[in-house]
């Protein structure tokens, strides 16, 4: 499953989705808004995508997964819009026979969401007070 | 001539100030001659032509590719998801 | 945090207790019962630990990823007793600044598990029918 | 002699038949010694001696460690837990 969203991301739900029979390890990656980035103060972030191109790349991160790993389920899910400190704008997920595969996959689809997604953030001070 | 639609995200969209715009590129219809259209009217973005990547019909492709008429093109500068 | 449990391992709660303002990334392996294990069907899984032995390693596994890398939380939660195909038997997470302090510490974890934490599991075919 | 407490977890709790057990402990001392006074009364252990780990007060030692009197001490067969 791969999604971009404007809702909050519901890792309870991401869970559900991603353990069959046959999954003996999952590894799921939660990238949350941290509270500085490169040394200034971060209050909260605006995300934006290109949505359908955005969607696309995850689809075609969730094959060249299965291609590569003998995964049962993978997840990739963005947050768009205005997000406070601590608010999950990413996750990723891998569920797979073996825990090795699992953290393999996961790992890459957050690099290549990293790398090549087209998503951008936009990041705003703390409000004062 | 040929017509293509160029949409704006991040940066380049507080650029240019819009979301989309119609290009009219010149032969030989590359995505360097789209750049050029799109940098003749606004200037500033030629300091970004470095790091930007060209997208046809929501694809990465080099900036030598011959656009069609009607294709969705778009310049995009550095992802930040995440 | 650390523990052994009967209980079954609340992954909500996990990952509550595990972002702080200044995390950016959060890494969590789930281990699960898988229905077959070197070929054979299995059914359930009864898991026996030495508990305060394998308190105590967890304990000293955290501190050793604290050590090695910047992270802001570890979880490490394994359940004992009779699981279900499909249950939770463990649980490693870390959060921390940046994804590849979080990923290392993580799979840091788990592997200690594996390899050191005093827990036994044995396995029962599934009931027929 | 000395008395340790013997504890027994998983395939060597099965074949023991017991979750503990005071052993008394030949000169000297060793782990070894302990582990020697144990396979003593259940021969089919000796054929596991390769994969054991000794614990001694809740920590991995080396079979060589002395064992003081009242030690909590287990054989711990591979671990499989995950």
């Amino acid at each position: 499953m791969v999604a971009v969203t404007e809702d909050p991301i519901d890792v309870a739900l991401v869970l559900r989705g991603i353990g069959t029979a046959r999954t003996g390890g999952i590894d799921i990656f939660i990238g949350t808004v941290r509270d500085t980035n490169e040394g200034k103060s971060v209050g909260s972030i605006e995300y934006t995508a290109y949505v359908p191109m955005a969607e696309d790349l995850m689809r075609r991160i969730e094959s060249e997964i299965r291609d590569r790993w003998p995964v049962e389920n993978v997840t990739i899910v963005h947050r768009i819009g205005l997000l406070r400190v601590g608010e999950i704008s990413v996750v990723t997920a891998a569920g797979a026979p073996h825990r090795a595969e699992a953290f393999e996959a996961c790992r890459y689809a957050i690099e290549r969401v990293k790398a090549d997604v087209p998503i951008w953030k936009k990041e705003f001070a703390p409000v004062p007070g | 001539m040929r017509s293509v639609t160029a949409l704006f995200f991040g940066p380049v969209r507080e650029l240019v100030g819009a979301g989309s715009l119609t290009l009219e590129v010149n032969p030989p219809f590359t995505g360097d001659a789209a750049f050029e259209a799109l940098a003749a009217r606004f200037p500033p973005l030629r300091a970004w032509r470095g790091s930007l990547r060209l997208a046809v019909n929501r694809e990465y492709v080099p900036f030598e590719r011959v656009l069609d008429a009607g294709d969705e093109i778009s310049f995009l500068p550095p992802v930040s998801g995440g």
